[in-house]
């Protein structure tokens, strides 16, 4: 479980170029394990969108990688950096070795061509030598995975409901059986009885194939039921990070505490709910220091001026998990 | 494609020993339609109707007084009021299918056309027709004095025995057409027709040209430039700055040549508006007019001949008409003499401002269809003319519907525009004066008379000279009609109708010229065959 | 189904309400044929022919504008679009029939090309913003602004001539009969080059523009995004993906102007003396031909609601979500 | 400006009641259907009853397409109905434009489920608050009337200082602020009942909360009654005093929010409240939850016969799928109801529940072996 | 067809839903509503059309020679006296261009405004009412998109003679705005579906001030796009209408300064003085009208807005492009790019300090 497959290294990602960039994602260091759930967290426009684009190329202009690299280890060879791959090394390395569900599966697909085709032409183009029988067969194959009738190869994506197409998407990632799966928001558009449908399948699948998993979203109480580790971004930061049930018994960051105690719970006791007060940072002007100080109900001197670094913390648990406060003194900063 | 069969094998001749004549008219693309009646026809519109079908006479619009040639018939006899006429027809000419042709067909055709409201295109009016032998005789119900040698000239003789299958003969394309021309048809398409020359059976001696390719463009500019670079010899068009256009092209081959026939043109005055019935204001308009400049600004020194005569008659075709009194009285510019025959009238020049005598400024709208440019610059140059004499001109550029419905109903103060043509003055004079088609304002009167002039003097002299039964009668008629139109200035003339031509003798001499006046040049009329017969070669 | 019956009706009414309208609007011109003819003979055909020309164009009788308009529909129930005047007496389907396979070949084939080229260029010009081709935009803007007429005026200035390869007026060469020969095909040929090159250079950049606009929202769609994280080739992305999605609204707008070609290269067609449908309808216009007139207006009316169907037709092959109803 | 009716009425009382509400919307005709009678319809609502209270929160929760909007729309009068009644205050009203819709707009207001969408971008914030205070006659005879109305309106959503908000365009607001303008303008028509639909499904966590704190106090300082919809079941629990739950179209459970959510009668409550995440549930034991709530929605044009949840209902007995359930009290809690043959003990006597389930395991989840090695590189 | 088909699927301005909260900024408002200026395609179309709007006003103040009068100088090239030569009657064609401005503006204009106002009358009403209406209109819109315009144009310009300029741009007016109404009504059927316009009505808004200050402000965009296409066709259509010698326009504009040039045949005679000024001022109008609606677009519609620079620079020194799908990447190296503090300061106390309190958040 400990052997990691992606390492993010300083990666910073900015929209826009000189005076008028903004950096939505900053010095991010994040470390995915073989066969992890790794949940990332965060307010509206914390980053976490950008960061998971980022890491494999994929923003739109004006989105650049200003710094940083992502190492990836592959199940057989070296460790590479993916940020330094050629554009064919690239498409090469895409989707064969990492594959991204989008939020949105209704305009995932592209429209005007069959599902069939969609799936098939991924093989097409990463395994060349395939026959198209067998193409076909193993296209099949995963849309009976993930729990469509095979029949369904000749639906256009219209046809289909918003949960088969994301079904169709979850499908469609797993064909090459990449090591690195990112979910970027996958079932905020679905209610909740689907959402736990295709969740219980991804996991499943997960144990089965194991691959690892980025998984975004807003839903705290979503991120803790189903990951093991869990990020938490504030201002494109990463503030947190540590196991899933540490960080929601005992979160050390005073925005993941925030972000805890703002959702109801639909168990157990009714507990207060106290939210966080003021208003996310602008990018554009971001606070000196801290960029959650403003808000922080625990901000003492030293957050206004001085960034705090990502860090074990010294904490009993230390050694498995990070925070970047002032208020939890560092002895190990990530690298 | 086997080059054997194709139709178009071999029809890029080159250029050596010409055996072609392309021939263009700038009347857009054609519908095959060989109907020589009608005057929409391609053969109509292009000319080469009177290559495949022949008049009786050959008559010289050119010269217009000048007796007719005998063409199909050898002679016309005419009774002394011209009520009837009797015509021999000659007896070597035939069809081009073989058949010969006879009185019977002569006398056919006027039946044709006399039974085929639709037909008669110039109102003959026919009274009995028939034929025995070899001759044909015709009687009218009015005198046709004025109209013989346009009926004996420009009415296309065809054979009996084809349109007598035919059954509207006023809606038949007539597409086979047979006549007793020297040429016969060899192929139509919208763009060119091409006429080969009869292998036997024409009654004189076969043209040498042997093929004629008559192309429609689709307008001026297309013709002009057809013709400056040499794919098209012989064309009627007009050529603004012909001769930077065109001549200095070539100047040693291209020619232009544009004689005037018993047509004018003119500014039409509303004679009933006030102050424009006062004669004086007329006269004296007409005396500021600058002919030269128009002719040479407007008309590319070319186009409408000037009409120098005071008689509003042009020379040479109207020489021979011209009252002894008027012979030799040209119009000129005279601002001063215009402004005392103002003054002499009770008009007032103030500085820059004319006034009638009751005190009104004169003011006046020269109007004319916007798209005509000729007419639109000759009334910006009267318009200049006018302002010497303190009239304020200004000119409208009309809808063309709404013109010609204006000027038919006398809604105009002044305006551009043609007469009928003839071979004698008649037709000129009867657009501008004649009283039996006045009109009220308001109501069209397409006959003529625009300006609403109303002279019972000249209305008879009109009638008289048509209906005269002895040359004397008609001189007096027409001298007193010269004189009510120098007088009265019904309409002030400024050029003539043309039936001229643009042309080359790269390929081809022996056309029409000053020094050669054996015909109009124009490859629509009918005596553009008369035209082509003088062609030869020019290499050889 | 429901939607075809619908677009069938649909077509009927605007067909019927077109076709109406071209019936009555020409007649509403003030003047006749006949006053068009003495107009266009100037003098040299005497007023003594009108009544003549009155009868012959069948203008004497005084029937009503109503009983018109019903025989007008029974003789196109009949296939019969009456005589043209400016060619009396041939019939209008004559006229239009020798016209209308020279239009729609030159102006036919450009705007497929134009099409072609134009789409092909904003897909380049929206997948690879900021290279030449981008910068190309602005020149071809202006090449649009340019009156089409003007444009082929300076061409046929600039480039024909006595010696120069290109004519400057006319279908073929005048020496030539039509046939499908090896001296007609290659006249007919270099004669539309001219005119080809005028409509292609102002109209295309009409489609780079449209396509280009279109790429580069559709670059920006998500499945776009998909595609690339997909790993396939920029290709396959940039053909399979972005532009089969932004062709979309650029095939109605071909189909449309397919629809315009015959009434809509009216001022080609003079500037070049090209003997086109677009010619004719202006002669018809000046010369008060009302059945020539409505015979145009009726192949237009056809041929636009004609391509307005195939645009749907194709739209509906394109896009599958249009085929959503049954 | 008189929003302070507080002590006028008795708390509790009956503010908007809708009867056996129905909507069909009709669905495009086809060809084929132009020869038989039948009108397809999508049966959006079909007889739905329900109460809205003064100073009270009712909630309305269930599935995505469930007909939730619709109630709301219909209450708001926005849609005409197609059977059915709503009555206010008593009073059976239908409405349709003009005079008397404003006047009923003045005592029901609608808050629409997107703060993105539902303020004009083009206009300020002022520009929409003078708006409902005008249309509902609020704003007073003068500028400086409608000026302290506004500062009011906006205090009272907690936007202050007013000024600071009142000349901004909507987009240069966040989510939350824009939610709270959108109950500012719905509070400037001075109602009696607030049709808040899925008021805070588009917000971030942390904002969320502060738009449902704010309706909670709004309820209670100005005594509204509040209809709540939303299909996060937890937020029901914490902000309104009653649940409605609804499937397919029809009202399936209602009762006191606590006992809907900790003690759901209704099969579909319970899965609803399964699926639901709940962060204290150990991760990857879903496994005999994971089948349960499989299929899809039931069509809403040709609804299923009897329960409309019978297809996806482990506990379906034959009657279900026949007979259309009727409320029925559970006994718990007074005023909790279930419309589920389950609880009527006839039936179940009769018929062993689960004895009309169908079994929905798909293969796709119980078959283990699919990848074949050989291919995958 | 000028109105490019972005324009259909426009994004209406901080809609969407990354427009972030800023923090309060003054005068801010205005400086959004001027930016469309700040857009150098609009911006250049601005100036272009402002230069000739001037003309079209002072155009005849400041002609040096009377359009009409005739010169002694026949078709004689630019000179010092005359600028752009004259024609076949001496004429100054300088002249004739700078009056000639006011009726292609005045036509172009009046034209765009009445078809605007036509397209927007139909178009809203059937896209917003619906129904019968919305049949009805739109089968009237697409019959008149189905008739040729050019032709019809000609055929009315013949039928009512004698209305000068006022005439044109009617006609022209009545018979281009089919495809704006199309375009209006489809975008309106969409609006009609957005919450903020069901707000408003669920509010107690009335019919017609929802279709005025609720819809129509959010077309504004497709409004302006649509005139500047109809102000270019109404100037190319009343300058053909002109060239081709049709319509009683008496006074002088570009296309009868083509007009007489075509009909004297002055490239044959080498006057192409008589001929190239008029063309290119069209092309130049037209150009900068182009320009504008593009500035429009692309301000509506922030994807096509260029994101300033296409290539960027990367630290090892090479350009790259920025393209869809291959995110450039400046430094690949693992350095921190900003410097958060390593050493933590311990001591400090966990005292809340200065924070604004405020309680919206
Ligand atoms: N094209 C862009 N230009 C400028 N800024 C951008 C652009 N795209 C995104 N941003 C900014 O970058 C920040 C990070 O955006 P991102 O989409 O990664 O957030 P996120 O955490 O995924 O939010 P959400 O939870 O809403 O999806 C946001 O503040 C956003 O405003
Ligand atoms: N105008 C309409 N025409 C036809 N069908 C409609 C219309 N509006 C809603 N429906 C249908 O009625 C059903 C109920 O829709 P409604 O919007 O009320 O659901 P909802 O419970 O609010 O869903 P959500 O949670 O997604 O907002 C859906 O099946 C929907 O497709
Ligand atoms: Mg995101
Ligand atoms: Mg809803």
């Amino acid at each position: 479980m400990s052997e990691p497959v992606l390492e993010i290294k300083n990666l910073n990602v900015d929209y826009g170029l000189g005076d008028q960039a903004v950096h939505a994602v900053r010095d991010v260091n994040l470390t995915l394990h073989r066969g992890e759930v790794l949940g990332l967290a965060g307010e509206s426009g914390s980053g976490k969108s950008t960061l998971a684009y980022g890491l494999t190329r994929l923003l739109a202009p004006p989105g650049v990688v200003s710094g940083g690299q992502v190492i990836y280890h592959p199940e057989k060879g070296d460790a590479y950096d993916v940020l330094g791959l050629s554009d064919k090394e690239l498409q090469a390395f895409r989707w064969a070795e990492t594959a991204i569900v989008f939020q949105g599966a209704m305009n995932s697909l592209n429209p005007v061509h069959k599902i069939s085709t969609q799936l098939t032409d991924v093989l097409a183009a990463h395994e060349p030598q395939m026959s198209s029988h067998s193409r076909t067969a193993r296209a099949r194959e995963m849309l009976k995975l993930v729990g469509i009738s095979p029949d369904r190869m000749d639906a256009y994506p219209h046809q289909l409901s918003g949960g088969m197409r994301q079904r169709v998407m979850i499908g469609m990632a797993l064909i090459l059986q990449p090591q690195v799966v990112i979910m970027d928001e996958p079932t905020t558009a679905l209610d909740v009885v689907m959402q736990r449908q295709i969740l219980g399948q991804l996991i499943e699948l997960r144990e089965r194939l194991g691959f690892s998993v980025i998984f975004i979203t807003h839903d705290l109480s979503l991120l803790v039921e189903f990951s093991n580790r869990i990020a938490i971004m504030y201002g494109g930061r990463i503030v947190e990070e540590a196991q899933a049930s540490t960080l929601y018994r005992e979160s050390l960051h005073p925005y993941s505490a925030g972000l805890l105690g703002s959702f109801p719970a639909l168990r157990g006791p009714r507990r207060e709910l106290t939210g966080i007060p003021g208003s996310p940072p602008d990018l554009k002007g971001m606070p000196t220091g801290c960029s959650f100080h403003p808000r922080c109900p625990k901000a003492f001197d030293p957050c206004a001026d001085n960034i705090p670094v990502l860090g074990n913390p010294d904490t009993p648990d230390g050694a498995t998990r990070t925070v970047a406060c002032w208020l939890h003194p560092v002895k190990q900063p990530v690298s | 494609a086997c080059s054997g069969d194709s139709p178009n094998a071999g029809n890029k001749n080159a250029s050596g020993g010409a055996t072609f004549l392309t021939v263009g008219m700038p009347n857009g693309p054609q519908t095959e339609n060989h109907n020589p009646f009608l005057g929409t026809s391609a053969g109509a519109s292009l000319g080469y109707r009177w290559m495949l079908y022949e008049p009786l006479m050959m008559w010289n619009p050119v010269k217009p007084a000048d007796p007719s040639k005998p063409w199909l018939a050898t002679g016309a006899e005419w009774s002394p009021d011209f009520k009837k006429v009797t015509i021999t027809v000659r007896d070597n000419a035939t069809w081009s299918d073989g058949q010969k042709l006879t009185a019977e067909d002569v006398a056919y055709t006027f039946n044709l056309i006399k039974t085929n409201e639709a037909l008669n295109s110039a109102a003959t009016p026919y009274g009995e027709i028939t034929a025995s032998g070899s001759t044909v005789t015709v009687t009218f119900t009015n005198s046709m004095f004025v109209y013989k040698d346009k009926w004996l000239g420009q009415t296309p003789i065809v054979p009996k025995h084809i349109w007598e299958g035919i059954k509207d003969p006023a809606t038949d394309a007539n597409k086979t057409p047979v006549g007793s021309g020297p040429y016969t048809l060899k192929s139509f398409t919208p763009q060119t027709t091409t006429l080969s020359v009869r292998t036997e059976g024409y009654w004189q001696d076969l043209p040498q040209v042997k093929e004629l390719r008559y192309t429609s463009y689709t307008d001026n500019n297309a013709q002009t430039t057809a013709l400056s670079d040499g794919s098209a010899e012989w064309s009627f068009v007009f050529i603004p700055n012909y001769k930077t256009v065109f001549i200095d092209k070539d100047p040693a081959h291209y020619k232009v040549w544009a004689p005037p026939v018993l047509g004018i043109h003119g500014l039409y005055i509303n004679t009933t508006k006030a102050p424009f019935d006062n004669v004086a204001l007329r006269k004296a308009m007409s005396m500021v007019v600058n002919r030269e400049d128009i002719f040479n600004q407007a008309e590319a020194g070319y186009f409408h001949p000037l009409v120098t005569s005071v008689t509003g008659l042009p020379s040479p075709a109207g020489d021979a008409f011209v009252a002894e009194e008027y012979k030799g009285k040209n119009q000129t510019v005279d601002v001063e003499g215009a402004k005392k025959v103002l003054a002499d009238a009770g008009f007032k020049l103030n500085g820059t401002t004319l006034n009638d005598p009751s005190g009104k400024p004169v003011k006046i709208t020269l109007t004319d269809p916007s798209g005509w440019s000729d007419y639109q610059t000759s009334l910006e140059i009267v318009k200049d003319n006018f302002a010497q004499i303190g009239i304020a001109a200004t000119v409208d550029k009309a809808n063309q519907d709404a013109w010609f419905r204006n000027v038919e109903e006398g809604k105009f103060d002044a305006t551009f525009r043609w007469t009928n043509g003839g071979s004698t003055p008649y037709d000129i004079y009867q657009t501008i004066m004649d009283g039996k088609v006045l009109k009220k304002i308001g109501t069209a009167s397409p006959g003529g008379n625009f300006g609403r002039f109303n002279s019972p003097e000249a209305t008879t002299a009109l009638a008289a000279y048509a209906n005269a039964t002895d040359d004397a009668a008609r001189k007096t008629a027409m001298n007193t009609i010269q004189k009510i139109f120098v007088e009265q200035v019904p309409m002030i003339p400024v050029g003539a109708d043309n039936i001229g031509m643009a042309y080359s003798t790269k390929n081809w001499v022996g056309w029409p010229d000053d020094t050669n006046t054996y015909g109009a040049g124009q490859p629509t009329q009918a005596n553009a065959l008369d035209v082509v017969l003088h062609l030869k070669p020019a290499n050889s | 189904m429901k939607f075809l019956v619908q677009r069938v009706l649909f077509y009927l009414f605007t067909a019927w309400a077109a076709i109406t309208i071209n019936f009555f609007i020409p007649r509403m011109i003030p003047g006749d044929p006949v006053k068009s003819l003495l107009a266009r003979f100037q003098g040299q055909m005497s007023t003594d022919a009108i009544d003549s020309l009155y009868v012959l164009f069948g203008l004497d009788k005084n029937a009503s504008v109503w009983s018109q308009y019903i025989d007008y529909w029974k003789q196109l129930f009949q296939g019969d679009l009456g005589l043209s005047f400016t060619a009396f007496p041939s019939p209008v389907s004559e006229v239009i029939g020798d016209a209308l396979p020279w239009t729609v070949a030159l102006v036919g084939i450009t705007t497929i090309i134009s099409f072609f080229i134009g789409t092909s260029l904003g897909v380049l010009a929206g997948w690879r913003r900021g290279s030449w081709i981008d910068g190309l935009l602005p020149a071809t803007t202006f090449l649009s602004s340019v009156p089409y007429f003007w444009l082929g005026l300076l061409a046929i200035y600039l480039l024909a001539g006595p010696d120069s390869f290109f004519p400057s007026s006319g279908g073929y060469d005048g020496a030539y009969v039509p046939a499908w020969d090896q001296y007609f095909i290659p006249s007919a040929i270099q004669h539309s080059l001219l005119p080809a090159l005028t409509i292609l250079i102002s109209s295309v950049s009409g489609w780079i523009l449209s396509m280009r606009n279109m790429m580069v929202t559709v670059a920006a769609e998500d499945y776009i995004t998909v595609a690339h994280a997909k790993g396939l080739s920029d290709r396959r992305v940039a053909l399979s993906y972005a532009a089969r999605n932004a062709l979309l609204p650029n095939v109605s707008g071909f189909a449309l102007s397919l629809g315009f070609i015959v009434g809509g290269t009216l001022l080609v067609e003079i500037v070049f003396s090209y003997p086109g449908l677009g010619f004719l309808l202006f002669r018809a216009v000046g010369a008060k031909d009302y059945p020539l007139m409505q015979g145009i207006f009726l192949v237009i009316t056809i041929s636009v609601l004609v391509a307005n169907l195939i645009a749907d037709i194709a739209y509906l092959l394109l896009d599958p979500r249009t085929r959503k109803e049954g | 400006m008189t929003l302070s009716q507080e002590a006028e009425a008795p708390a509790n009382e009956v503010v908007l009641e809708a009867i056996g509400l129905t909507k069909h919307f009709p669905v495009r005709r086809r060809l084929r259907d132009l020869f038989n009678r039948t009108h397809d319809a999508v049966h959006a609502v079909d007889d739905v009853h329900l109460t809205l209270r003064r100073g009270r929160v009712t909630a309305l929760v269930g599935e995505s397409g469930s007909g939730k909007s619709t109630v709301a729309r219909l209450l708001a009068q926005l849609y005409p109905r197609t059977a059915g009644d709503i009555q206010l205050h008593g009073q059976s009203t239908k409405v349709r434009g003009g005079r008397h819709f404003r006047q009923y707009a003045a005592r029901v207001q609608m808050i629409f489920q997107d703060p993105f969408a539902s303020l004009n971008p083009v206009h300020t914030i002022r520009y929409h608050l003078t708006r409902s205070l005008k249309i509902h006659h609020n704003a007073g005879s003068n500028a400086a009337e409608l000026e302290e109305a506004l500062t009011n309106l906006l205090t009272r959503v907690s936007l202050t200082p007013p000024e600071r908000y009142l000349d901004k365009f909507p987009h240069e607001l966040s989510g939350g602020q824009r939610q709270r303008v959108a109950i500012a303008r719905a509070l400037g028509a001075d109602p009696e009942a607030l049709l808040a639909d899925e008021p805070v499904s588009m917000l971030d966590v942390s904002i969320r909360l502060g738009v449902l704190n704010l309706l909670r106090d709004l309820k209670e300082r100005l005594n509204l009654a509040i209809l709540y919809i939303t299909h996060d079941i937890a937020s029901a629990r914490y902000f309104a005093d009653d649940t409605m739950v609804m499937y397919a179209g029809r009202m399936v459970e209602g009762g006191d929010s606590e006992t809907v959510t900790q003690t759901p009668a209704h099969p579909y409550t319970r899965l609803l409240i399964d699926s639901a995440p709940d962060p204290d549930r150990i991760a990857n034991m879903l496994g005999d939850h994971a089948d349960r709530g499989n299929g899809e929605p039931p069509s809403l044009i040709k609804p299923p016969s009897g329960c409309r949840f019978h297809p996806r209902c482990p506990m379906a007995m034959p009657r279900c799928t026949t007979d259309l359930p009727v409320r029925l009290e559970i006994g718990d809690k007074p005023g909790h109801w279930a419309a589920c043959w389950l609880y009527d003990e006839a039936t179940v006597a009769a018929e062993k529940p689960g004895s009309a389930a169908i079994d929905h395991s798909p293969e796709a989840v119980t078959v283990a072996d699919h990848a074949h090695p050989e291919e995958v590189r | 067809m000028t109105i490019p088909t972005s324009s259909i699927d426009q994004v209406i301005p901080g809609q969407g839903a990354m427009a972030q909260p800023e923090p309060a900024k003054p005068k801010k408002e205005k400086r959004r509503r001027f930016r469309f200026v700040s857009n150098r395609k609009a911006a250049t179309g601005i100036i272009v059309l402002g230069i000739y709007l001037l003309f079209a006003i002072i155009g005849p103040w400041v002609a040096p020679y009377d359009p009409d009068a005739r010169g002694d100088q026949f078709v004689a090239p630019p000179s010092a006296d005359h600028w752009f030569g004259t024609t076949h009657l001496g004429q100054d064609i300088f002249s004739q261009i700078l009056v000639g401005t006011r009726a292609v503006m005045l036509v172009g204009l009046a034209a765009g405004v009445l078809a605007t106002l036509l397209s927007v009358l139909i178009g809203v009403t059937a896209g917003y009412l619906g129904g019968g209406w919305d049949d009805s209109l739109s089968a009237l819109s697409n019959v008149f998109l189905v008739i040729p315009a050019l032709p019809l144009i000609i055929i009315v310009t013949a039928a009512v003679p004698g209305g000068g300029d006022t005439l044109v741009a009617l006609i022209i007016g009545f018979t281009s705005w089919a495809w704006g109404a199309r375009v209006l009504r489809a975008q309106t059927l969409s609006l009609r579906r957005r919450d903020y316009i069901e707000a408003s009505r669920a509010n107690g808004e009335s019919t017609w001030r929802i279709v005025i200050f609720e819809i129509l402000p959010n077309l504004t965009a497709i409004i302006a796009s649509g005139f500047v296409g109809t102000v270019i066709f109404a100037v190319t259509s009343e300058i053909t209408l002109a060239f081709i010698g049709i319509g009683s326009v008496s006074s002088w504009n570009w296309g009868t300064i083509l007009f007489w040039a075509q009909s004297q045949q002055a490239l044959a005679q080498g006057a192409w003085w008589w001929f190239v000024p008029a063309g290119l001022a069209i092309a130049f109008l037209g150009t900068a009208l182009s320009l504008i609606n593009f500035g429009i677009d692309e301000f509506v519609s922030p994807r096509l807005r260029s994101m300033g620079k296409t290539k960027v620079k990367t630290a090892s020194g090479r350009t790259v492009r920025m393209r869809v799908g291959f995110t450039p990447v400046l430094d690949n190296s693992a350095a921190p790019h900003t410097h958060a503090s390593p050493i933590p300061v311990i001591g400090g106390k966990p005292t809340p300090v200065n924070r604004s309190k405020e309680a919206a958040q």
